[in-house]
């Protein structure tokens, strides 16, 4: 994406308690590059639930790696959330999310990536069955 | 600890107020589901949920919530949240949950008031 | 060390203003590990103190990557701070380790190695000239 | 913000109270040094520094502090230093540093005193 050297890579377990961790690693990358406080907050959701997807969909109960890389540019924090997990059909998946499905037994509501699109400039998914899910997306500065 | 969740339950004239101190996210919200169950079980189908110590809510913990309040609507109940946090609140609003089964009210007080307003004598 | 899937790492340009990055996310993994608040804030100057050396003795104003590695452990958590710097001389190091230089203009004491001795339950320090730095601790949970 | 470090410095009884807020690590602590430069380039040679509401100190910030302490020294004058939190006592412990020219006092009160009583006349 750009040069490493001002790449900051977080990379953890694919298990649930490891995501907040992420979510503080975050918040310190998102108050250095002086976004508000409210900013800091969009980010830490966006990033938050892009985890959560690859600890509960991409590895199937198997313990994987979920890697983030937050990329500091001048008007903007250009962030990626990467797995190497089972991948999806990101074309089906946008078309229905959003909608709840209304008896699901399961606490999930498809929310997460409608949270990241709305809470974020640009969103970019890429995600290939059996090599991964990598999505990218940047908060600008207001 | 910093990433911490600690769940009180009390009753005030009847109603159960669960008052929640943390960040509610996939590895902490099982602790929030579990709770409301036991009441839920217990029988109580007005629940208030005390979120105004909560600095950290996802997907995972809203669907907890919005899952309790089905299982209390189907019995002709209400869950009334405490929430005063813009970023909290605003979560609600993106997701689009605040709506008939699940209210959110500013203070502890008007959500008492109202959970008892709506529980059966 | 151990497996990479029960690794939790983290690598940040060899900049001062990402240290505090590094303090945020291992104050997540050790309260993840059910360290006390005390030991959090030892775990947080140790990692900070190996990282603030790499980021001012390592790279001679080039910039380059500071990595950690977290491996939580049954009783123990133990961390790995590398750098591929300039490297330095250990023995003579730590045989003036903690002797201040009485009328050194630069606000440094030499105390980061001693603070990570003195918090840490075991470390240990490689360095080679032009290949880089890696100091490995473990902090038992009491 | 989070990691972010604020700087207050006012006057009592003609001795400078330099108040801080937040974290001193190889980021923040070069404001620090100016801070304490101006003051002892203004002529101060008894400094209090209130650090209660310093969350996290480092080597570096200490040493921001042993030099300050150095340069008011070499003047006859001294710094000192507010602090109630352990984790940020023991930094000062473990490094050896509150000694002579650099001494801990429990409350502002306290530290105002002893610098005044050290004030030249
Ligand atoms: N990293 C991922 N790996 C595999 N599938 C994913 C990943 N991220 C998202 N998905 C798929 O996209 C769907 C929608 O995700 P999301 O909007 O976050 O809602 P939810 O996770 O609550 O179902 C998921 O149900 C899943 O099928
Ligand atoms: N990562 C590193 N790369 C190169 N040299 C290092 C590194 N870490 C420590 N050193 C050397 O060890 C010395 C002692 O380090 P330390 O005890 O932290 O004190 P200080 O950094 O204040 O000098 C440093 O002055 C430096 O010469």
């Amino acid at each position: 994406m750009t040069s490493k050297n001002k790449c900051i890579e977080i990379s953890i377990p694919s298990s649930s308690e490891y995501v907040g961790v992420v979510r503080l690693a975050i918040s310190g990358v998102a108050s250095r590059c002086n976004f508000t406080v409210d900013e800091i907050e969009d980010l830490k959701i966006a990033v938050n639930e892009a985890c959560t997807n690859a600890v509960v969909h991409a590895y199937n109960g198997k313990t994987g790696t979920v890697t983030v890389r937050c990329y500091p540019k001048h008007n903007e924090l250009a962030v990626e959330v990467a797995d190497q997990g089972a991948g999806f059909n990101v074309k089906e998946v946008l078309a229905r999310a959003g909608k709840s499905t209304p008896s699901g037994k399961r606490p999930s509501l498809g929310l997460g990536l409608t949270f990241i699109q709305n809470l974020m400039d640009s969103t970019k998914i890429q995600s290939a069955p059996r090599k991964g899910t990598t999505i990218r997306f940047t908060k600008k500065h207001r | 600890m910093v990433l911490d969740l600690k769940i009180d339950v009390r009753e005030e004239k009847n109603i159960p107020i669960v008052s929640i101190n943390g960040e509610i996210d996939i590895y902490t919200y099982p602790k929030l589901t579990e709770t409301l169950n036991s009441i839920i079980e217990k029988g109580s189908t007005e629940i208030v949920i005390n979120l105004e110590n909560v600095r950290y809510i996802d997907s995972t913990g809203l669907g907890a919530l919005a899952d309790g309040a089905n299982r209390v609507f189907d019995q002709g109940g209400h869950v009334s949240i405490i929430c005063n946090k813009p970023q909290v609140k605003k979560i609600f609003d993106v997701s689009g949950l605040a709506k008939r089964n699940l209210s959110l009210f500013p203070s502890e007080r008007e959500a008492v008031d109202n959970a008892r307003k709506h529980l059966k004598p």
